[in-house]
């Protein structure tokens, strides 16, 4: 399941509602992004996330099929938020659950991986040093080329 | 054909969107942008450094010799920097 | 910070009131650790957990410990709980928080991987084949050792 | 000297804890299972197998040919199971 959206998520309701009912479910990974109030050296005072709709939406599940693909999931959720953010505001959440803690552990890293590399979001970051584009880490590619070789 | 900036490439170009009308032979991502290019400043700075340009065909990824045929949406934009 | 308890955890209150002004923290994953109603074919009515009190606590805070030394973390959580549980029930939840996920993700699971195989839990459980302990799994010993030779 | 018990080891010896006054030269704790299970069925069954058992001595983990020397409690339990 995927959701762009500018409202806060609850993360507790989100877990919820994925794993209600649902005994067959033994490991829930969460990962949840936040905004710093600091990054590379910079104060931040707000945030701003752009995005592509249309192309958001099917690149989140196109990662979510792939994970579902490659991992054993009962359920996985993953919720962007866009428009604008403060500092410690919740960013994006991710949520895979799975019979076996390794399964959930790996697609949850796999799909932050992916949605790093390849959701068309940008931020924009407003601060001491005036307002900036955030710039794409290479350590978020190098993330991502992991997942190329092994499959799992 | 429609065509999509975001981020910075947006803030360049100086528009969100815009409808083209191309002329005849540009096949590929890149032969569209050394069209756009020639339609102005704006359009020079966005595309000056293309290592830092990322596209999309009809809101798939999509490399820059990508062939551009009968694509309705072409879109461009910096390296994605959400999550 | 380390709970043994009989009660549940709401993991929503958890991580709010671990990450609760502090603006620093840019990445939280948690893992939680349900009840299978279905183990190794044979089904699941309920599941009793021993503990070594005492020991679990010393045990829980070393493993703890180990993990803040390995990653940069700015805040961790372990709550596990012990008595009678029943099929979708939490047993066990980690969180952790750093600036970036790697580091939260790499903690989160090293934390599982060496609670799996270090700390005096027991479970017992109920079911269509009777009582019987729950085995040690290999598998856990391994995803343990895996650390011994990675620094992280 | 505490000996405690923990899971299957505790249900096959019969009690959760115990007291013991150790004879001279008793210094490990394999020697300390070795004099246990002399005591009865019940230590004999718990101890049948030690790949299965795991120790703790003043509550931290042991080997089985660790000294227990100046120890004040030691525990029997199988392979951990939590998580």
């Amino acid at each position: 399941m995927i959701r762009v959206q500018t409202q806060d998520f609850d993360i507790g309701a989100e877990i919820a509602a994925l794993t209600h009912g649902r005994a067959d479910i033994g490991a829930v990974v969460t990962f949840t992004g936040l905004v710093r109030d600091v990054t590379g050296g910079a104060s931040v005072s707000s945030m701003e996330l752009e995005h592509y709709p249309g192309m958001t939406e099917r690149e989140l599940a196109r990662i979510e099929e792939e994970a579902n693909t490659r991992w054993r999931l009962q359920a996985s959720l993953i919720i962007h938020r866009v428009g604008k953010l403060a500092p410690s505001d919740n960013i994006v959440l991710v949520v895979t659950a799975s019979a076996h803690r390794e399964d959930a552990f790996k697609a949850a890293e796999f799909l932050m991986d992916y949605l790093k590399t390849r959701a068309p979001f940008w931020k924009r970051e407003a601060g001491s040093e005036g307002d900036r584009w955030v710039e794409a880490r290479e350590s978020d590619d190098e993330a991502a080329k992991r997942w190329d070789e092994k499959g799992g | 054909m429609r065509i999509l900036y975001f981020s910075w490439v947006r803030q360049k170009v100086g528009t969100a969107e815009e409808a083209v009308t191309l002329p005849t032979g540009i096949a590929t991502v890149s032969a569209l942008i050394d069209w756009l290019k020639s339609r102005g400043p704006g359009y020079e700075a966005a595309f000056e450094n293309l290592k830092l340009i990322r596209a999309a065909i009809d809101q798939t990824h999509a490399d820059l010799d990508a062939s551009i045929a009968g694509a309705d949406e072409i879109a461009f934009f910096p390296p994605v920097t959400g999550g």
